[in-house]
């Protein structure tokens, strides 16, 4: 009896190597980024058969929605979009051995490592106190690991704060031609994205699921209605988004300041209403990744691009 | 396996016959308009019928729910991306 | 072989694979995909090596380590190309000087 | 047994996306590639849903009720803004 699992997961690997390599040798760009979205939704299956459905998730939503359609936005700038290798020959020869013997060496390492390892699964799985959170990944996330996750809302802020420093957002003055389905597609589809979103953040606590996944199908709501036209001018809504981007920070921040002033450890939870206070950490947090992603994929010069120009008004 | 097994076994397997036909389309058809038609039958059907199988065989309600609703909204972005692919493909040349 | 191995080896070889492109092309855009191809391909290594003895629980460290590390890698991912698009805009090209000069 | 033909499915279904590979590859138009890509969305939903079935872990179809929401993201941004102007662009 064959292994079928073991055929599923060399097929996929294969495919995966096999899609990875046509991305980045196709001379044609748009190629290569339809292939990029066809690595993502690999990539998701990838994270399922490693038993990692939180990543899965996240993954559906970022690297099989959000990194294609801004990839395809910003393709959509550019006038040259063809890529062809440009090193000599000599130099060529000499990084191809490198690499491909890099590869090799590091593989070796792999196949000869004594699977022995420590694992924060016995500490994560048995929680230290009743906090009626029972997902491993979201324990990590925000009670073992918290300094991380804190930090790491920093750093997308300070992404968020660079692509801004180099534009504002664009108008979406563009009307939205008669044919047109986007939008009321948009319409029907964005209580389900946003019930999705909702539902996640709450299965965070017991299952797959949580503030990263959230705010990720919440980002990809807001580039959703952008794209379809159904946002308003940015300036209606600034100061909202702006609170939006820093609510995440702010909320974990102040949680984790004023459990000192209850003689708790810094960023440490109280053991009577852990859930709840996770609970709104976890809310900020996903409005806060949700706005980071709109925001970075709406700091777009649109109206300075000639290009753009010419096909926003033919259409 | 009981009778149930069996039906939704056959529901799978004619499923998973509709996305082979699809992908069969997609690469055998001779432009994008036929190719999403073929592309069409593997949402609606081939989904479809994938569904009904895994519904019928899970025994819950609430997980026959869930996978109905994953088919439903499945169709409204499929039929939305085919329809702006194919306007925005018949208004060039 | 188990899937945990599988994945990594795979990561390792689309690690190297990524390197390769972003060495011999100048394209930015291509550059950018290379790297967002190397955070893919280092996230499989890292889940795949925590997972590779057999029957081995999944890891929850190495998940939330991943998991931030996609939303960090889109992030970078848009920063970069809001750069791309202002050196475009700019009348930069798409390729960094020194690599045209070559 | 059910566990197993939906494992034999999920691998079935995985050949169909490595085939649906050559019409990516092959384009000739952008629209071509982007409805392979389409396909190879719903195809990974399909075997989302098998895995769920037959690797007992029903968080699965949470992932891919995301995955089948979030694919018409790439859709509309190729139709909204990626368009190239000609096969290969310039």
């Amino acid at each position: 009896m064959v292994n079928l699992y073991l055929v599923f997961d060399l097929l996929l690997a294969l495919t995966l190597m096999w899609v990875g390599w046509r991305t980045l040798t196709s001379p044609d760009l748009f190629r290569g980024v339809v292939l990029f979205i066809a690595f993502g939704v690999l990539m998701t299956l990838a994270w399922v058969r490693l038993e990692a459905p939180d990543v899965a998730m996240a993954e559906a939503a970022i690297g099989a929605g959000l990194t294609g359609a801004l990839l395809l936005d910003a393709l959509a700038d550019l006038r040259a979009r063809r890529s062809h290798q440009d090193i000599e020959v000599s130099r060529l020869a000499a990084v191809s051995v490198i690499t491909l013997a890099l590869a090799g060496v590091l593989s070796w390492v792999m196949l000869t490592l004594p699977a022995q390892h420590a694992s924060m699964h016995a500490p994560v799985t048995q929680p230290p106190n009743a906090s009626g959170i029972t997902n491993p990944v979201t324990l990590v996330l925000l009670v073992y690991r918290a300094y991380d996750t804190l930090l790491e809302m920093a750093v997308l802020l300070l992404a968020v704060i660079g692509a801004r420093a180099l534009h504002d957002e664009a108008p979406v003055g563009r009307a939205a031609p008669q044919y047109d389905l986007l939008a009321p597609a948009a319409r029907v589809l964005l209580p389900a994205i946003l019930l999705v979103a909702a539902y996640l953040l709450w299965a965070g606590a017991t299952r797959p699921g949580g503030a990263f996944q959230a705010g990720a199908v919440l980002g990809a709501a807001g580039v959703l209605l952008r794209l379809a036209g159904l946002l308003p001018s940015p300036a209606t809504y600034r100061r909202w988004m702006q609170m939006g981007l820093v609510s995440g920070f702010m909320v974990f921040l102040l949680v984790g300041v004023l459990v000192i002033f209850a003689g708790l450890p810094w960023l440490g939870y109280p053991a009577t209403h852990t859930k709840a206070l996770i609970l709104l950490v976890e809310t900020g947090l996903t409005l806060s990744i949700g706005m980071s992603l709109l925001s970075l994929f709406m700091s777009v010069p649109e109206q300075r691009s000639p290009s753009t120009h010419a096909r926003a008004s033919a259409s | 396996m009981n009778a149930l097994e069996w039906i939704a076994a056959i529901l799978l397997i004619a499923g998973a016959l509709f996305f082979f036909a699809g992908t069969v389309g997609m690469l055998r058809f001779p432009d994008a308009f036929s190719r999403l038609h073929a592309l069409t039958k593997v949402d609606n059907l081939g989904l479809g019928l994938l569904v009904l199988g895994l519904a019928l065989q899970s025994g819950s309600l609430a997980i026959a729910l869930k996978l109905l609703l994953i088919w439903v909204l499945a169709i409204v972005a499929a039929a939305t991306g085919a329809y702006l692919v194919a306007n925005g493909a018949s208004r060039r040349p | 072989m188990t899937t945990g191995l599988v994945f990594a080896i795979a990561g390792a070889q689309l690690f190297f694979l990524g390197v390769y492109s972003l060495i011999v092309h100048t394209h930015l855009l291509r550059r950018i995909l290379a790297l967002n191809v190397m955070g893919s391909a280092t996230f499989l290594a890292i889940v795949g090596m925590a997972q590779r003895a057999q029957g081995a629980a999944p890891d929850p460290l190495a998940h939330a380590l991943v998991l931030t590390g996609i939303v960090v890698a889109v992030s970078a991912s848009a920063l970069a190309l809001a750069l791309l698009r202002q050196l475009v805009a700019a009348g930069g090209g798409t390729a960094l000087e020194e690599d045209r000069e070559a | 047994m059910m566990q197993n033909i939906c494992l034999a499915l999920a691998v079935f279904l995985l050949l169909n996306v490595a085939a649906g590979l050559v019409r990516i590859m092959r384009g000739p138009t952008p629209a071509d590639r982007m409805l392979s890509a389409q396909l190879f969305g719903t195809t990974g939903v399909g075997v989302l849903l098998l895995l769920a079935e037959a690797m007992r872990t029903p968080a699965l179809r949470d992932v891919a009720l995301v995955l089948a929401l979030l694919a018409v993201l790439a859709v509309a941004a190729f139709v909204k803004r990626g368009w190239p102007d000609e096969a290969g662009g310039r």
